[in-house]
C-alpha cells in the first residue's frame, strides 16, 4: 500500500486519536473528570497507531510521517502509562502496612542502625560522665558552655521556660523540621558511598548525644534535660535509626549485591530504602510536633517521663505490629 | 557494521513497539539546574521577608526552607514532569520505560542529589553523567529515570504534487526514505542546495538544474502515491 | 432471575448423552483421569480455553489429541520453543511483487482445537501473542483483522515452573484460561491398565488415538455450547459464584486475588458442569466442584505460603469450606 | 571514506540534540581523544615550562590559552573516525603540511576569546575556507541560535567543577599522616608543591573535557548542516550513487589511504562551493535581500500573542508601607501560632489514636498467623435459630402442614429440608456452612447406613429442584416426603437413647 492511501485510510482513527490525546493532555483538573467524550476508546486506538507507526517503519514510508506518528505514540505512550495517584488513600496504606511491613523486612538493617547510633551513644554518654574531658574532642568549648547555660536549672532557658508564646514554639518548629528532617535525609544518601555515610551520620549522632547527655548529667543538669528530651526522643532516635537502615540498604546493594548485578540490586533496594526514609521522615515529623509544643511545655516531669515512657511503647508496637493483619479487605 | 553512535534510547513497548527516548546530555541539564537555582533563589527571598513576623514568620520560613530544599524538584516532576528550570529547557524526567515518573522514583533520585553534589557542585554528578551512557547521574541510576528532550514541534510536510516518476531499480530502501525526506525538507532548503542535491542522483543520467528536482520531487511522488492510479 | 427453558428436558437430555458419549470416548484413549476428561468436557461445552499442567507423561498431549479426535473437527498442534516466533503462531504477511500487495499466509492458530504443547517454554512475546489471539478470538497481521474459527479452543500444556528452561506466564494473562487443569500420575489400578493397553498390539510407544472416533461434529459442539449458556440459573447461585470469587479477594495467604473475569468463568464452567451432569439446571455444587479448576490459576499466594510449600489448591479447599453455601 | 561505515546516525536533530550527540561521540571515542590530547600537549606543555621560567600560574595561563593547538588534531581525528576511519598519530605530521598551521591561527590569536570555538572549527579547518567565503559561510551557520555560546560556557564551568572536585577528592582521600594537600595554595598560592598541584590537576582536567567539548562543537556544526542544507541527505544520495555506479564485488572506491586526498575529498563530507549559499553568482545585497525573504516566509519564525493587563487610568500612589507591623499584627500572628500549635498536637495525637485504632483492629496475635476462622460446627439449634420461623423440632409437622394449607409450597420444603438437616446433625456427619446441599448429601450417605437416611435423598433433590430450577414439586409428593420425614425423626428418637 502507498503512503499516501496508507495515510487517507488512517487518517479518521488518528484524528479521533488526536482529539482525545488533547483533551488527555489538557489541564489536570479537567483530567480528572472526563465528561462528555468518552475515553474508553483511547487504548483502542493507542494500539492500533502503535500497528500503524510499526507498519509505516516497516515498509519505509517518508522519515517525516514516521517522525509524526513516533510523536503520537509517544505523547499517548505518556497519557496511558501514567500512574495514578490517590495521595490520601495510599498515604493511609503507607503508615498502617506499607511501611512497617517493609521495615520488619529489613529489621537487621534496622537493628544494625539502632546499634551504630544506640552503641556510640550509651559509650560515649558513660565515658563523658566518667571523665569530664572527652567531650571537648567532639564538641567545641563555645557550643558546651553554651548547653550548659540552656539546661541550668537555675537560669531562664528554652527548655523550661514557662511562659515561653507561642510563636517561638511555632519558630521551634520549623526549626526542627528543616534540621531534624534533613539529617534524616542525608543520613539516607550517605548510603551511596557504600552504606559509609549513613554509618559514619549515625554514629556521630550517637556520639555527639551521648556526649551531651553525659555531660549534662554530670553536671546535675539532667533534670531539665531529660524531661526535655524525653518526649520526643522515641520518635526522633527511631526515625534517625531507620533513615540510617535505608541508607545501610543501598550500601548493601553495593557491597553485597548478591546474584544481581550492582545497578539492579541499587534499584531494588532503593526502593524499599525510600519507604524506610519516607515513613522515617514521618515519624520525625511527629517527634518536631512534639519537641515543639510538648518537650518545651510547662508540665511537670514526672508526666513527661511517662509520656516518653508511653511514647516507645507505642513505637515498639507500632514498628512490630502495624499491618499484620489481614491484607486487603 | 558496529552500533552507530546516537543519543537516543530505544525502548520496547508493551505493544511491540520502539520508543525513541531522546536523552538529553550534560549541557542542557546544567543550564537547567541553574536556571532551577535562581527560581529556587527567588522562593528563598520570597521567604525571608517572612521572619519580619517574629518567631511564627521564622517558624513558616524555616518549614519554606526545608520544603523547597528537598521538595522543590519532587513536586514539579511528580505534577508536571519537569522543574520549571527543565521546562525552560525543553526536558522532561522520565521512568526508564518512558513512563511519566513516580513519586517513589523522583524521590529516590532527588533525595540521593545529596551524593551527586558531591564534593562540589555536582562534581560526582557530572562525571557520572559524563561516563554513563544514557546521560545519567548516580540518583538517575538508583531510581531508574531518565531525563529526556520534551516534545519534538516538527515543521508541517508534505510532499510536492508533482507528476510521479517510477523510481528506477536498485534503490535501497533507506535510499527510498531519503528521497522522501528530500521531498518533504526541500522547501526548507535554498533553491540552489535543492538542485546540487538533486544532481547528486540525476547527474549519473544526464539530467541537470530545476529538471533533476522535479525528477527527485517526481520519484518521491511515485513512492508515496503510486503511478497516480493508486491516488485516485 | 434467570428463568429456565420451558421444556427443556428433552434437549439437556440429548445433550448430556452427547457429552456422556465424548467422555466415553476420550477415556477410551487415556485411562483413568475420569475427573481430568470432566473437566477438560466442561470448558469444551463452556467454550473456554483450558490449562494442562502436569509432570511429563502423565498424558497431557494424549488428553487433547483424543479430545480432538473425538470432536471432528480442524486441528492443529503448536510445539512451543524458545525459538519460536509469534508469526509462527498467528501467521505472517508476505509481498506479491506482482500485485504488490501484501498476502497473508494463515498460521497454524487458524483451527478448531488448537493444542499448545509446553507453552511455557516459549518467550514471553511469542505466548502473549497466542494469548492475545485466544482472548480476542481474532488475529491482526498486517493491520487486517481476521477471525479465527468457531469454535475455537485452545488445550495448552505446560510443565510445572521449577522445569528447566521454561517462562512462567504473566498472571494476568493466565486469565485468559477458564481452566486449569491438573493431570497428576494415574493411582495404582488405572496405571497397570494404562500399561496394558499402551504395551498390547503397539509399536514402540506412540500416543494411541487410533481407537478414538468422531462422536461430535463443531457444529454440534456449537449448538452444545449455545444450550449450556442457556442454562437456567437462580439468583442464589449466581450470588455464591460472585461470594466465592470475592472472598478469594481478600483471603488470608491470598496476595492477588481473581479479577471480575474469574467470576464469569466460574459462572460459565459451572453452567458446563451442570450439562455435563445431565441437569437442566445449575446448583451449588456445579459451582463448588468447578471452582478450584477456575480459581487456581487466577490468583498469586503471599511469598511466605508459597516457600512453605502451600498450593492455591490449599488455600481454596478453606475457602470453599468457610463461604456460605446458598441453603435455604 | 567510506559512506556506508559512517558511524554516527545522521537525521534532522534540534541543537541541544545535536550537543548530546557530541557527548555520546566524544564518550565513545574517549581514550584515542585523551591520547591524541597528550600527544599533542605534552610537547608544548615540556616547552612551555621553559618559556614561563618555570612559574605555575603563567605555565598554566599558557597552555589555557594555546589549547586550540590541542584541539584541531582532536577536531581532525574525530571527522575521520565519523567515517569509521581510525587516523593514526604518525599521519598527524602530514595535516601540518597541508596548511593547518596557517588555519590555526586566528584560533590561537584574536578568535583565541570567542566563545564559539568548537563550532566554528569545523568550518576553518575542516572546509578549508577563508576570506569573504569563510566570512559569509560562518554568518550563516551563526545563525543557528546561542547553543555553541552555551556549550563554552558551560564547558568552563565543568572544568572549574572538575578541578575543585579533584582538588577536594585528593584532600579528603590521602590519609592524615601523609603531608596534607593545602587547599588554599593550590589554587591560589605561589611556587609552592601545592600550586603545582593544582595546576597539574587543571591540565588533567582540560585533557579530559577537550573531547567531550570539540566533539560536542563538531556535532552541533554536522547537526546545523542537517538542518541548513540536508547533509544528511547528500550523504544518502551519495552513497546510493556509488552503489548504483559500481558494479558489485569491486572495492568501493571511497576508500582513501593518503590524507591529503583524504583532505581534498573533504569537499565530499563538505561539497566545494556549497555552504548553503544562494547561486555564488548573487551579490551579498541580493543574498541578504533573498535571505530576508525566505525568513519572512511562514515557514520561520512564528506570531505571538501576549495578554497583559494594563490600566486604564493611573491611581493615586499608595502609601508607603510603614516599616513596623501594625498594630494589631504581633497578636495576631500569637494568636495564628497557638492555633497552629494547638492543631498540630491535636493532629499528632490523633494520628496517634488513629494508628493505634488500625493496628489493634488488624493485628490478632492469638490467632497465629495461619489462623484459621472459627470451624464450629453450627449447633441444631443455631441450624433452626436462622429459619425464618424458629421453630422446634417437633412443631415441623404442624408448621409444614401450615404451610401447606396456605399454598406455600416453597416455604414447607425449605422448612422441612432445614429441619432434616438439623436432624441429620443429630445423627452424626456435622453439616458447615460452606457445604452444599449435593455435599450434605454426600456426607451423609458416606457416614450413615442405608437405612438411617430417611428421607434425605429425594428431600435434597425435590429442593434442589424447587431451588434452583423453580420446578414446584406436587402436593402428593410433599405430603410423602413429610409423612418419611416424620417417620425417620421417630425412628432415630426411638434408637436414640
Amino acid at each position: 500500500m502507498r503512503q499516501e492511501r496508507f495515510e487517507a485510510e488512517q487518517a479518521p482513527p488518528w484524528d479521533e486519536y488526536q482529539r482525545l490525546l488533547a483533551r488527555l493532555e489538557g489541564r489536570p483538573s479537567a483530567r480528572g473528570a472526563p465528561s462528555g467524550m468518552d475515553l474508553g476508546g483511547f487504548p483502542r486506538l493507542y494500539r492500533q497507531l502503535c500497528a500503524d507507526y510499526a507498519l509505516a517503519r516497516g515498509r519505509g514510508y517518508s522519515p517525516g510521517l514516521i517522525a509524526d506518528l513516533h510523536d503520537l505514540v509517544r505523547r499517548g505512550h505518556r497519557r496511558l502509562y501514567q500512574r495514578r495517584s490517590r495521595p490520601f488513600a495510599s498515604a493511609l496504606v503507607f503508615a498502617t502496612d506499607t511501611f512497617p511491613r517493609t521495615l520488619r523486612r529489613h529489621a537487621r538493617l534496622f537493628w544494625m542502625g539502632l546499634g551504630l547510633l544506640f552503641l556510640p551513644m550509651i559509650a560515649m554518654g558513660l565515658a563523658v560522665h566518667a571523665d569530664p574531658e572527652i567531650i571537648y574532642s567532639l564538641i567545641d568549648s563555645a557550643q558546651v558552655a553554651e548547653l550548659e547555660s540552656q539546661y541550668d536549672p537555675a537560669g531562664r532557658k528554652p527548655g523550661r521556660e514557662t511562659d515561653r508564646q507561642a510563636d517561638t514554639d511555632f519558630a521551634m518548629f520549623g526549626f526542627y523540621i528543616m534540621n531534624n528532617i534533613g539529617i534524616g535525609f542525608r543520613g539516607f544518601a550517605g548510603g551511596l558511598l557504600f552504606g559509609l555515610g549513613s554509618a559514619l551520620i549515625l554514629v556521630f549522632n550517637g556520639l555527639s548525644i551521648g556526649a551531651v547527655a553525659g555531660h549534662l548529667t554530670r553536671l546535675d543538669h539532667g533534670g531539665t534535660f531529660w524531661p526535655f528530651v524525653s518526649g520526643h526522643g522515641p520518635y526522633e532516635l527511631t526515625a534517625i535509626a531507620i533513615s540510617g537502615a535505608a541508607g545501610l540498604l543501598l550500601g548493601q546493594a553495593l557491597l553485597a549485591p548478591g546474584n544481581r548485578t550492582r545497578l539492579a540490586a541499587l534499584r531494588l533496594n532503593a526502593r524499599d530504602a525510600v519507604i524506610l526514609v519516607g515513613g522515617a521522615a514521618g515519624m520525625l515529623v511527629l517527634a518536631a510536633v512534639v519537641e515543639a509544643f510538648w518537650s518545651a511545655g510547662p508540665a511537670p516531669a514526672a508526666i513527661k517521663y511517662g509520656v516518653g515512657a508511653v511514647g516507645w511503647v507505642l513505637v515498639a508496637l507500632y514498628l512490630g505490629l502495624a499491618g499484620r493483619g489481614a491484607r486487603g479487605s | 557494521m558496529p552500533r552507530q553512535i546516537d543519543s537516543i534510547r530505544f525502548n520496547e513497548t508493551p505493544e511491540g513497539i520502539d520508543l525513541e527516548l531522546r536523552v538529553a546530555g550534560p549541557v542542557p541539564r546544567a543550564l537547567a539546574l541553574f536556571l532551577d537555582g535562581l527560581v529556587r533563589a527567588g522562593l528563598y527571598l520570597v521567604l525571608i521577608p517572612l521572619s519580619a513576623l517574629a518567631d511564627t514568620g521564622v517558624g513558616l520560613m524555616l518549614i519554606g526552607f526545608f520544603l523547597l530544599e528537598w521538595f522543590y524538584p519532587v513536586v514539579f516532576e511528580v505534577r508536571a514532569g519537569a522543574t520549571p528550570g527543565k521546562r525552560a529547557m525543553g526536558l522532561v524526567v522520565v521512568h526508564d520505560d518512558g513512563t511519566p515518573v513516580g513519586l517513589p522514583a523522583s524521590m529516590i533520585r532527588n533525595l540521593l542529589r545529596v551524593v551527586d553534589f558531591l564534593p562540589v557542585f555536582y562534581g560526582v554528578g557530572l562525571v557520572s553523567v559524563l561516563l554513563d551512557h544514557d546521560f545519567r547521574r548516580l540518583g538517575d541510576l538508583a531510581a531508574g529515570t531518565l531525563v529526556l528532550h520534551a516534545e519534538r514541534r516538527a515543521p508541517p510536510r508534505t510532499i510536492a504534487d508533482t507528476p510521479p516518476v517510477q523510481v528506477p531499480p536498485g534503490f535501497a530502501l533507506e535510499t527510498q526514505q531519503a528521497i522522501l525526506s528530500y521531498a518533504e525538507r526541500g522547501p526548507r532548503l535554498s533553491a540552489a542546495r535543492r538542485v546540487e542535491l538533486a544532481e547528486v542522483l540525476t547527474a549519473d543520467g544526464g539530467i541537470r538544474g530545476e529538471a533533476a528536482v522535479r525528477r527527485v520531487e517526481g520519484w518521491a511522488s511515485w513512492l508515496a502515491r503510486g503511478r497516480g492510479l493508486e491516488a485516485s | 432471575m434467570h428463568q429456565p427453558e420451558a421444556d427443556p428436558g428433552l434437549e439437556i437430555e440429548r445433550a448430556a448423552e452427547r457429552l456422556a458419549a465424548l467422555e466415553t470416548m476420550v477415556a477410551r484413549a487415556l485411562v483413568g483421569q475420569k475427573q481430568v476428561i470432566r473437566e477438560s468436557v466442561v470448558a469444551l461445552v463452556a467454550g473456554g480455553h483450558v490449562l494442562l499442567e502436569g509432570l511429563p507423561g502423565v498424558g497431557k498431549t494424549l488428553l487433547a489429541r483424543a479430545l480432538a479426535a473425538a470432536v471432528a473437527g480442524h486441528f492443529s498442534r503448536i510445539q512451543f520453543t524458545p525459538d519460536l516466533m509469534p508469526s509462527d503462531v498467528t501467521g505472517h504477511a508476505m509481498f506479491d511483487p506482482r500485485s504488490e500487495e501484501f498476502r497473508i499466509r494463515r498460521g497454524p492458530i487458524f483451527c478448531n482445537l488448537l493444542l499448545g504443547d509446553e507453552i511455557n517454554r516459549a518467550p514471553a512475546k511469542t505466548q502473549s501473542a497466542m494469548l492475545e489471539a485466544m482472548q480476542e478470538r481474532q488475529v491482526t497481521i498486517e493491520g487486517r483483522a481476521l477471525p479465527l474459527a468457531a469454535p475455537f479452543l485452545v488445550f495448552a500444556t505446560q510443565n510445572p515452573i521449577e522445569q528447566e528452561g521454561t517462562y512462567p506466564l504473566p498472571q494476568a494473562q493466565l486469565d485468559r484460561f477458564l481452566l486449569k487443569v491438573f493431570v497428576d500420575y494415574p493411582d495404582l489400578n488405572e496405571e497397570l491398565a494404562l500399561v496394558r493397553q499402551a504395551t498390547q498390539g503397539q509399536i514402540g510407544d506412540q500416543l494411541d488415538i487410533s481407537r478414538v472416533e468422531p462422536v461430535i461434529s463443531t457444529d454440534e459442539l456449537l449448538s452444545l455450547q449455545g444450550t449450556a449458556s442457556r442454562l437456567g440459573m437462580d439468583d442464589s447461585v449466581l450470588d455464591y459464584a460472585v461470594r466465592l470469587v470475592r472472598a478469594a479477594r481478600g483471603w488470608r495467604g491470598i496476595e492477588t486475588g481473581p479479577g471480575p473475569r474469574a467470576s464469569v468463568a466460574l459462572v460459565r464452567a459451572a453452567r458446563g458442569h451442570a450439562l455435563a451432569g445431565g441437569n437442566g439446571f445449575v446448583t451449588p455444587d456445579d459451582v463448588k466442584i468447578m471452582a478450584p479448576a477456575t480459581l487456581r490459576h487466577r490468583l498469586k499466594l503471599t511469598a511466605d505460603l508459597e516457600i512453605e510449600g502451600y498450593r492455591p489448591d490449599d488455600v481454596l479447599r478453606d475457602l470453599l469450606a468457610d463461604v456460605p453455601a446458598p441453603r435455604v | 571514506m567510506d559512506l556506508d561505515r559512517i558511524a554516527v546516525r545522521t537525521r534532522p536533530r534540534g541543537a541541544w540534540e545535536g550537543l548530546d550527540l557530541g557527548f555520546a561521540m566524544a564518550r565513545t571515542w574517549f581514550l584515542p581523544l585523551w591520547r591524541l590530547w597528550w600527544w599533542t600537549a605534552l610537547p608544548t606543555a615540556v616547552i612551555c615550562l621553559f618559556l614561563t621560567g618555570f612559574r605555575a600560574d603563567l605555565w598554566l595561563l599558557a597552555l589555557w590559552w594555546l589549547k586550540p593547538l590541542n584541539e584541531g588534531p582532536l577536531l581532525l581525528w574525530a571527522s575521520r573516525a565519523l567515517f569509521g576511519e581510525s587516523l593514526g598519530w604518525r599521519r598527524f605530521p602530514e595535516t601540518w603540511r597541508a596548511g593547518w598551521p596557517r588555519r590555526l591561527w586566528p584560533y590561537l590569536l584574536w578568535r583565541r576569546i570567542g566563545m564559539r570555538r568548537s563550532f566554528l572549527m569545523p568550518l576553518t579547518l575542516l572546509e578549508g575556507l577563508s576570506g569573504q567565503a569563510a566570512r559569509e559561510r560562518r554568518r550563516v551557520m551563526n545563525d543557528g541560535g546561542g547553543v555553541p555560546f552555551w556549550l563554552t560556557l558551560v564547558g568552563y564551568h565543568f572544568e572549574v567543577i572538575l578541578w575543585m572536585s579533584l582538588l577536594l577528592a585528593v584532600f579528603f582521600l590521602v590519609p592524615a599522616e601523609l603531608p596534607r594537600l593545602d587547599l588554599v595554595s593550590a589554587v591560589t598560592g605561589e611556587g609552592s608543591w601545592a600550586s603545582w598541584v593544582g595546576v597539574l590537576a587543571y591540565l588533567l582536567v582540560f585533557s579530559v573535557i577537550a573531547p567531550f567539548y570539540v566533539c560536542a562543537g563538531f556535532a552541533l556544526y554536522l547537526t546545523r548542516r542537517t538542518d541548513l542544507e540536508a547533509w544528511d541527505l547528500e550523504l544518502a544520495f551519495r552513497e546510493a550513487r556509488d552503489r548504483r555506479s559500481e558494479p558489485a564485488g569491486l572495492e568501493p572506491k571511497g576508500r582513501f589511504l593518503g590524507l591529503l586526498a583524504a583532505i581534498a575529498i573533504l569537499p565530499l563530507v563538505v561539497p566545494p562551493d556549497v555552504q548553503a549559499r544562494p547561486h555564488p553568482s548573487l551579490d551579498p545585497d541580493q543574498a541578504r535581500a533573498l535571505i530576508q525573504d525566505v525568513l519572512a516566509g511562514p515557514d520561520f519564525g512564528s506570531t505571538m500573542e501576549t495578554a497583559y493587563w494594563a490600566p486604564i487610568e493611573r491611581g493615586d500612589e499608595p502609601a508607603e508601607d510603614s516599616p513596623v507591623l501594625p498594630a494589631g499584627l504581633p497578636s495576631f500572628l500569637r494568636l495564628s501560632a497557638r492555633v497552629l500549635k494547638w492543631l498540630l498536637l491535636v493532629g499528632a495525637v490523633g494520628v496517634v489514636v488513629w494508628l493505634s485504632l488500625r493496628m489493634s483492629r488488624d493485628w490478632r496475635p492469638w490467632r497465629g498467623r495461619r489462623a484459621r476462622p472459627d470451624r464450629r460446627p453450627p449447633s441444631p439449634a443455631r441450624a433452626l435459630e436462622t429459619s425464618a420461623h424458629g421453630i422446634e423440632l417437633a412443631e415441623v409437622p404442624t408448621a409444614v402442614r401450615a404451610c401447606l394449607q396456605a399454598e406455600d409450597r416453597r416455604g414447607a420444603l425449605a422448612l422441612l429440608y432445614r429441619a432434616s438437616l438439623t436432624h441429620l446433625e443429630t445423627l452424626g456427619p456435622p453439616v458447615p456452612d460452606g457445604a452444599t446441599e449435593g455435599e450434605c448429601l454426600a456426607a451423609a450417605v458416606r457416614n450413615l447406613p442405608r437405612s438411617a437416611l430417611g428421607p434425605l435423598e429425594p428431600l435434597t433433590r425435590a429442593w434442589q429442584r424447587l431451588a434452583y430450577a423453580h420446578q414446584e414439586p406436587s402436593l402428593e409428593l410433599l405430603e410423602a416426603l413429610l409423612l418419611a420425614w416424620c417417620r425417620w425423626t421417630q425412628d432415630a428418637g426411638a434408637s436414640a437413647p
